[in-house]
C-alpha cells in the first residue's frame, strides 16, 4: 500500500473514530460538527469530479448543493403541513422518506447541471469559471425572490426525515448513515477514476487534441462528468439541509461554492480523498480559529493563500508525495 | 487504377485576404505513402486541419473511402478511420505509456461511458494496446510516465496511438521533426511496414525521408497544389527545382 | 504558577455556582462579516445589563453565526448539546430566527429574541418558550402607516427588497395606511442603486413615500433620494435610520420621519441610566439594537429573581410578567409573547456634530400584533 | 409611462453601465494582459471606497479623496502585485480562484478590523449635491451626470492609453506574445505591475464614485465583481472594447428591466403577483442576457477566438 492509500484510511479511521469517541464521552456536538464534515466531503467529492479529474473548475456547484437542500426542504414542508406539491396532471405528494428525497434531490441536481453544464461547457478556461459563476448567481436571486418557499428565510423542518430502520434524530445514528453515504460515493468515485470514462476524462484534461484525435467528444465526456458531479453535491446538499433541518438561500451563495472548493485544495486538488480531508481540516480551523478571533476569516485567508502559493498540493501532497501516475 | 481511400477535392480557406488552402484536389491510394511538401507557410497544417475537421472549409469536399466527411467534427471523422498524428506531441502527459495507447484503443472500440469496469484490466483493450507498443518498439516502456519519455519515444507513442484506432488512412504532421539520425531511420523503416495497414498522407520536411518513404509526392506553395508525382518527377521537375527545393534534392 | 491560581479562581468560581440554580445564557449573534454592526451592538446592551446586575449565577456564553443561517443552527445544537445552556438569545435576522428557534423551543430551552420577529413565530408557530422583546417584524410598519394617516398623507409609494421580510413591512404598512398607492415596489435585495426607483418615484404623482431598506441599501437610497431633487415627504421604519448608520447617511436624512419602539430620550430613569452608562462604558451613543439587548437581559434577570429556571413553568410565568424596567417605558406581553408597547414617531435631528432622533409623535399605543389571534397556547 | 420618464431610465442605466465599464476595465486588462482571474478586483473597489471616505472626513475636500482613493488602490494593487499575485501568472486558473478568494477573506476582515463594522459617510461634493434640469425638462441628479461625463471621459482615456502610447504598444504587445516583448527589452515585471496598479486605480476611484451615492461597507465590492464578470463575459475577455459595450448592455438591461418588467406583468396578471414575478424575473434578467449571449458568441462579442 502507498502512502496516499494509508493517509486515506488514516482519515477515514479519524472521522469515524471522532464521533464514536464523542458518542461514548456524551458531546453530541462534536458528533454533529463530524456528520457537518462528512456532508461537506461529500460535497467536495462531487465538485473533485468536475474539477480535479475533469479540470472544470466550477465556481457554481452551490447551486446544486442548494437544489439538493430545496429538493429536501419542498418535499418535507408538504409532507409537513400534509398539502400535495401538485395534484395535477397527477398527485404529487411530499414525502419524509430520506432514499426518496435522496432521489428527488440527485435526479433535481443533475437536470440542473444538464442545462448549466450544457450552456458552460460550450466556453472553457476562465469564462467557464465566470460563467459557472453568474449561473450559480442566477439561480441564488431566484431563491430569495421567490416567495412561494421562503425566500431569503429559507424553510424550517420541525423533525429531521426518516430512514428505514434508524432514528435518525439521534446524532450518532444520523452521522454513521451520512459516513456509508460518503464511503459509498468515494467507492462510486473510486471505480469511477479507474473506468473508460475516467481516463478518458482525465485525458481530455491534459489534452483535449489527443481525445479527439481518437474519436472521442471531449464536450460530452465533460458534460457527463459535470452532471454526475452536480448530482453527487445535490445529494450532499440533501444531507445538509437534514443536518440543520433547514434550507435557505445561503446555500446557493457564491461563498458556498468558493467554500467547497476550499476543502479540495486544501486536502489535495484530484485526489480521492483530498475534499474528505479538506473539509476535516477546514471544520476544525472553523472551531478553533473562530473562537480565538472575531476576524478568524483573516487567518483562513492567510491559511488559504499560503497553501496555494507554497503547498500545492494540500495535505495529501505534503504526506503522500507528489502523484504518482495510475496504472 | 489502384483503388481510392481519401480524396480532397477542390479545398479553398482563407483567414481574411490570405488564401491558406486554394483549390486543393488530391487522392490518397491504397498501400502508398502520399507526401506533402512544401516551403514554411504553404498551407500543409491548414489543409490537414481541413481533412481532420479541426478547421472547417469555406468549400469543397473531403471522402473517405467514397463517404462525404463534410460537416462532421474531428472525433466522427476519427472513429470513421481518419488515424492522425501531431507536429507537436499531443499526449497525456501524466498517463503512462501504456494508458495512452488504451486510449486510443478505447476509442476505436468507441465504448467511452462505461462508469465501473477498471479499464486497465480490460483484456481485449490492453491486447491491442500492447500489440500497438510492440510494433513501435515501445514495448519495455508501457508503464513509464508519458512525460519521462524522450522526444523519439513519444514520437512512437504518437503512432502507437493512431495504430490501435486501426485507421483506413493515417495523417502523419512531421513524424521525423527532432530525430536523430538513427531515430529517423527507425521510424523510416515503420512507416514502411504501416502503409500496408493503411496508406499514408505524410507532411515531412526531411526530403531524405520523403524520397526514400514516398510513392507519390504533392507539393504545395502558396495553398495550390503546383505538382503531383513520383519521386522521379519531382526530382527532375525544373519548376519545381526553381520554386521550392533548391539544392536540397539529393543527386 | 498564575495558571494555578487562575485553575483555582475557576474551580472556585464553578463550586460557588453550583451552590445556585445556575442560569446558563447562549447568545448567537451576528459578529463578523456584514451586519456585524447589529450584533455587537446587541450583545454589548445584553452585557451591560449582566455587568450592572453583577450576578455570579448568571453565565453567557457568546458565538458568531457570520449571518449564516446553517452556522447558527450548528451553533444553537452546540449550545444545547454541549454547552447545555438554558436560555437561547441573540439573533438578528428574521431567517436565522426561523431556522433555530422552532428547533430550540421544541427541546424544551427558552428563546429570547432581542431582535428578529418573523409573522410565523407570532402566529400560527408560536410557542411558550418563545419570548420576544423586541417587536413582531410589521410593528413598525403598522406604526408608519398610521402614522401617515395623522399626518395627512394620501398617496404613497412603497418600496422594500424583494424577501420575505420586505414583503411583511409593505404589508404592515398597508395594513394601517388609509390613503391610496401611487405605487409599490420590490427591489433586489442588496441593490445599490435606486435611481431606477427613484425615476418612478418622481413619475409617480406620489404625495408621500414609505421605504423599508435596511442596512446599506437604506443608506444609498436616502443618499441617491436627497440627490434626486424629489422632496416628497419620507417616512421609513426605525431600521435605516439608526445611531450605527446614521453617521454615514449624512445630511440626506435629516427631517426624515421614522417609526421606533425605543429612542434615547424617552423620559424614564431607566433610559437615562442606560445611555448614561452605555456611553461611558463603550464610547457611544446606544442604538435601538444596544437597547433591545439591554431589555432582554434585564428581563432575564428580572425572571431569574422570582423563579428557578429548572421549573420551567415558573420560569415562563416570571418571563410573561414581564416585571422589569424596560428602557421604553410600559413593556408588557401579549398572549402570544410578542410585546405590547407604545411606538414611537421620530424624526432625524443634528446634535453638535452628531446625527441623531427626536421623538415627535406617538404612532402607535400599547401596540400589539396582527398575528396573535392565529395563536394557539 | 411617459417618454420623459423613459429617457431618464435611459440615463440611469446609461449611468450604471459607465460605473460598471469603470470597474471591469481593470479586471479585463489585467485578464488579457497577464491572463489573470483576480477575484479581489472588488476588494480594490472598497478599498477606494474606504480611503475615499477616510481622506474626505479628514480634510472635507472631495477631490482629494478621489486622489486618495486612487493613489490607495493603486498601491494596494502595486502591493498585492509585487508580493502575491506575480507569483500565480504561470498557475492554472483554478490556483488564481483560490489565491485572489483568500485575498478577498483577508482585505475585508482586515478592513473591518481598520474601520469597525458600521458603514462610512462619503457624501457627493456640494456643487453637484443637487439636480439640473436637461433639455426637454428632465430633472437629473447632478452627480450622476458627472459620473457618467467622468466614466465616458475614462473610456476614451483608456482607449488613448492603449492605441495611442508607448506604454500601450507594450500592453498590447503583452496580450499578444509575452516572450516577445520580453525580447524587446521591456522590463516585463515593472509592466505587469503597473497594469495591475492602473486596473486596482480602476476600480478604486470607481469605489470612491460610488460610495459617494451608496454606502461605503465592508463587503460592497463583491455584488459589483460577480456583475464586472457578467460584463467581460458579455464582451469578450481581454478586451477594453468588449468591456465598454458589455456594461452598457448590463447597466442598460438591468435598469430597464427592473422598470418595465413588473410593468409589462401587469398586463397579464394581478398587481402583487406582477410586482413579485417581474422583480424575480428582474433580478435574474442579466444572467439571461449573458447566457443569450454566450449561445451565439461563447468568447463574448468581441472575444479573440
Amino acid at each position: 500500500m502507498t502512502r496516499e492509500t494509508w493517509t486515506n484510511l488514516a482519515a477515514l479511521a479519524v472521522l469515524a473514530g471522532v464521533p464514536l469517541w464523542a458518542y461514548v464521552a456524551d458531546e453530541p456536538f462534536i458528533i454533529t460538527l463530524a456528520t457537518r464534515a462528512a456532508i461537506f466531503a461529500l460535497a467536495g467529492v462531487g465538485l473533485n469530479l468536475a474539477l480535479g479529474l475533469g479540470g472544470l473548475v466550477s465556481l457554481g456547484h452551490a447551486a446544486f448543493f442548494g437544489i439538493g437542500g430545496y429538493a429536501m426542504g419542498i418535499l418535507a414542508s408538504h409532507a409537513q403541513a400534509y398539502a400535495p406539491l401538485a395534484e395535477w396532471p397527477f398527485l404529487i405528494e411530499g414525502t419524509k422518506s430520506m432514499p426518496v428525497i435522496w432521489l428527488v434531490a440527485v435526479v433535481a441536481s443533475a437536470l440542473a447541471a444538464l442545462a448549466i453544464g450544457a450552456l458552460s461547457l460550450r466556453t472553457s478556461g476562465v469564462y467557464f469559471i465566470m460563467i459557472t459563476l453568474a449561473f450559480g448567481q442566477m439561480i441564488y436571486y431566484f431563491a430569495i425572490s421567490w416567495p412561494a418557499y421562503g425566500g431569503e428565510d429559507g424553510l424550517s423542518i420541525y423533525v429531521r426525515n426518516g430512514f428505514p430502520g434508524l432514528n435518525t434524530l439521534d446524532p450518532i445514528q444520523f452521522f454513521g448513515l451520512c459516513f456509508a453515504v460518503l464511503c459509498a460515493v468515494l467507492v462510486l468515485m473510486w471505480l469511477v477514476q479507474n473506468s473508460a470514462f475516467g481516463l478518458a476524462l482525465s485525458a481530455a484534461r491534459q489534452n483535449e487534441t489527443r481525445v479527439l484525435s481518437v474519436g472521442m467528444v471531449p464536450y460530452r465526456l465533460r458534460l457527463v462528468a459535470f452532471v454526475i458531479s452536480g448530482a453527487i453535491t445535490g445529494l450532499a446538499g440533501a444531507l445538509f439541509a437534514d443536518l440543520n433541518r433547514f434550507v435557505s438561500p445561503t446555500m446557493l451563495s457564491w461563498q458556498m461554492s468558493g467554500e467547497i472548493m476550499i476543502f479540495i485544495i486544501i486536502g489535495g486538488v484530484g485526489r480521492l480523498f483530498g475534499p474528505v480531508i479538506g473539509a476535516m481540516v477546514f471544520i476544525l480551523l472553523e472551531h478553533t480559529l473562530g473562537g480565538l478571533s472575531e476576524f478568524w476569516h483573516v487567518y483562513l485567508g492567510a491559511l488559504l493563500l499560503g497553501i496555494v502559493l507554497f503547498a500545492k498540493g494540500g495535505v495529501i501532497g505534503a504526506i503522500a508525495g507528489r502523484e504518482k501516475a495510475h496504472d | 487504377m489502384t483503388e481510392v481511400v481519401l480524396r480532397t477535392e477542390r479545398l479553398f480557406k482563407s483567414f481574411g485576404a490570405l488564401k491558406a488552402t486554394n483549390g486543393v484536389s488530391l487522392d490518397l491510394r491504397k498501400g502508398e505513402i502520399h507526401a506533402l511538401i512544401g516551403p514554411n507557410g504553404a498551407g500543409k497544417s491548414t489543409l490537414i486541419q481541413q481533412i481532420t475537421g479541426h478547421l472547417a472549409s469555406d468549400s469543397g469536399a473531403v471522402e473517405l473511402m467514397g463517404t462525404p466527411l463534410t460537416g462532421l467534427g474531428p472525433a466522427q471523422r476519427a472513429q470513421l478511420g481518419l488515424g492522425r498524428t501531431f507536429q507537436i506531441s499531443a499526449l497525456a502527459m501524466e498517463h503512462t505509456v501504456l494508458q495512452n495507447v488504451v486510449l486510443g484503443a478505447l476509442g476505436q472500440r468507441g465504448t467511452v461511458m462505461r462508469f465501473f469496469a477498471p479499464v486497465m484490466k480490460d483484456k481485449s483493450l490492453l491486447a491491442a494496446a500492447h500489440e500497438a507498443l510492440a510494433q513501435v518498439g515501445l514495448s519495455d516502456f508501457a508503464s513509464t510516465r508519458t512525460a519521462d519519455l524522450s522526444h523519439g519515444q513519444r514520437r512512437q507513442l504518437e503512432v502507437a496511438v493512431a495504430l490501435t484506432l486501426k485507421p483506413k488512412v493515417f495523417l502523419m504532421d512531421e513524424p521525423m521533426a527532432g530525430l536523430g539520425l538513427e531515430g529517423a531511420q527507425q521510424m523510416i523503416a515503420l512507416l514502411t511496414e504501416l502503409r500496408k495497414a493503411a496508406p499514408i498522407l505524410l507532411i515531412e520536411h526531411d526530403m531524405d525521408a520523403v524520397f526514400a518513404l514516398a510513392d507519390r509526392i504533392s507539393v504545395l506553395v502558396y495553398g495550390e497544389i503546383i505538382a503531383t508525382g513520383t519521386p522521379e518527377e519531382i526530382k527532375v521537375n525544373p519548376e519545381i527545382r526553381r520554386a521550392y527545393l533548391g539544392d536540397e534534392v539529393p543527386a | 504558577m498564575f495558571l494555578r491560581t487562575a485553575v483555582l479562581a475557576a474551580s472556585t468560581a464553578l463550586l460557588g455556582a453550583m451552590a445556585q440554580a445556575d442560569v446558563k445564557v447562549g447568545m448567537i449573534t451576528t459578529l463578523s462579516g456584514g451586519g456585524a454592526g447589529l450584533g455587537i451592538d446587541v450583545r454589548d446592551g445584553f452585557m451591560l445589563a449582566v455587568k450592572q446586575a453583577g450576578r455570579d449565577d448568571l453565565e453567557v456564553v457568546i458565538e458568531d453565526d457570520q449571518r449564516k443561517p446553517d452556522v447558527a443552527v450548528q451553533l444553537a445544537d452546540k449550545m444545547i448539546q454541549s454547552e447545555k445552556v438554558d436560555v437561547l438569545t441573540g439573533i438578528i435576522w428574521s431567517n436565522l430566527a426561523m431556522a433555530v428557534v422552532p428547533a430550540a423551543t421544541a427541546q424544551g430551552k427558552f428563546y429570547l429574541s432581542p431582535n428578529a420577529g418573523p409573522s410565523p413565530l407570532a402566529g400560527k408557530g408560536c410557542h411558550p418558550n418563545y419570548f420576544n422583546v423586541a417587536w413582531q417584524n410589521d410593528n413598525l410598519h403598522e406604526a408608519a402607516g398610521a402614522y401617515a394617516n395623522d399626518a395627512g398623507l394620501k398617496n404613497s409609494f412603497i418600496l422594500a427588497p424583494n424577501y420575505p421580510a420586505g414583503k411583511d413591512a409593505l404589508t404592515g404598512y398597508k395594513r394601517m395606511f388609509g390613503g391610496e398607492l401611487a405605487g409599490e415596489l420590490y427591489t433586489k435585495l442588496g441593490q445599490t442603486d435606486y435611481a431606477a426607483e427613484i425615476a418612478q418615484i418622481r413619475a409617480s404623482g406620489a404625495d408621500s413615500v414609505y421605504f423599508f431598506l435596511p442596512g446599506g441599501m437604506g443608506i444609498s437610497f436616502l443618499k441617491q433620494y436627497a440627490a434626486s431633487g424629489v422632496d416628497l415627504p419620507l417616512v421609513g421604519p426605525a431600521f435605516s435610520f439608526d445611531q450605527g448608520i446614521l453617521q454615514a447617511v449624512g445630511d440626506a436624512a435629516l427631517g426624515v420621519k421614522n417609526t421606533s419602539q425605543w429612542n434615547k430620550d424617552i423620559d424614564n430613569a431607566a433610559n437615562a441610566a442606560f445611555v448614561e452608562t452605555f456611553q461611558a462604558e463603550y464610547g457611544r451613543l446606544p442604538s435601538l439594537y444596544a437597547s433591545q439587548g439591554f431589555d432582554t437581559a434585564n428581563l432575564l434577570i428580572s425572571a431569574m429573581g422570582k423563579a428557578d429556571v429548572a421549573d420551567a413553568d415558573a420560569f415562563r410565568a416570571a418571563l410573561k410578567a414581564a416585571e422589569f424596567d424596560s428602557v421604553r417605558g410600559d413593556f408588557a406581553f401579549g398572549d402570544n409573547h410578542h410585546p405590547i408597547q407604545d411606538i414611537y414617531v421620530r424624526e432625524v435631528i443634528k446634535e453638535g456634530d452628531v446625527f441623531t432622533n427626536k421623538i415627535i409623535a406617538t404612532g402607535l399605543s400599547d401596540h400589539a400584533d396582527a398575528y396573535a389571534a392565529e395563536c394557539k397556547m | 409611462m411617459t417618454t420623459l420618464l423613459f429617457i431618464e431610465q435611459l440615463l440611469n442605466g446609461l449611468q450604471f453601465g459607465v460605473m460598471l465599464f469603470l470597474m471591469s476595465a481593470g479586471l479585463t486588462l489585467v485578464f488579457g494582459v497577464m491572463g489573470l482571474i483576480n477575484l479581489a478586483h472588488g476588494s480594490l473597489y472598497m478599498i477606494g471606497a474606504f480611503a475615499a471616505a477616510a481622506v474626505a472626513a479628514a480634510t472635507g475636500s472631495f477631490l482629494l479623496a478621489l486622489m486618495a482613493s486612487l493613489a490607495a488602490a493603486a498601491l494596494a494593487g502595486a502591493l498585492i502585485e509585487l508580493t502575491i499575485i506575480r507569483r500565480l501568472y504561470d498557475r492554472d486558473h483554478l490556483d488564481q480562484v483560490l489565491a485572489t478568494f483568500a485575498l478577498i477573506l483577508i482585505f475585508s476582515e482586515g478592513t473591518r478590523w481598520l474601520f469597525g463594522s458600521f458603514p462610512l459617510f462619503l457624501d457627493v461634493p456640494a456643487a453637484l449635491s443637487g439636480p439640473v434640469t436637461l433639455p426637454g425638462g428632465i430633472q437629473y441628479p447632478a452627480y450622476r451626470l458627472t459620473i457618467i461625463l467622468v466614466g465616458l471621459a475614462v473610456a476614451v482615456g483608456m482607449f488613448a492609453l492603449i492605441n495611442r502610447t508607448r506604454v500601450g504598444i507594450r500592453i498590447r504587445a503583452g496580450e499578444a506574445d509575452r516572450e516577445m516583448i520580453a525580447a524587446l527589452g521591456v522590463d516585463i515585471a515593472k509592466l505587469y505591475t503597473f497594469v495591475f496598479a492602473l486596473g486596482a486605480a480602476l476600480a478604486g476611484f470607481a469605489g470612491a464614485l460610488v460610495g459617494a451615492i451608496q454606502s461605503v461597507q465592508v463587503g460592497m465590492g463583491e455584488p459589483v465583481l460577480i456583475l464586472a464578470f457578467v460584463v467581460i463575459v458579455i464582451g469578450g475577455i481581454g478586451s477594453i472594447k468588449g468591456a465598454f459595450v458589455g456594461a452598457l448592455l448590463v447597466g442598460l438591461t438591468d435598469t430597464l428591466g427592473r422598470f418595465l418588467l413588473p410593468q409589462m406583468f401587469a398586463l397579464i396578471l394581478e398587481p402583487s403577483a406582477a410586482v413579485s414575478v417581474g422583480s424575480a424575473l428582474a433580478s435574474m434578467l442579466i444572467y439571461i442576457l449573458m447566457a443569450g449571449v454566450l449561445i451565439f458568441r461563447p468568447r463574448g462579442l468581441y472575444g479573440v477566438a
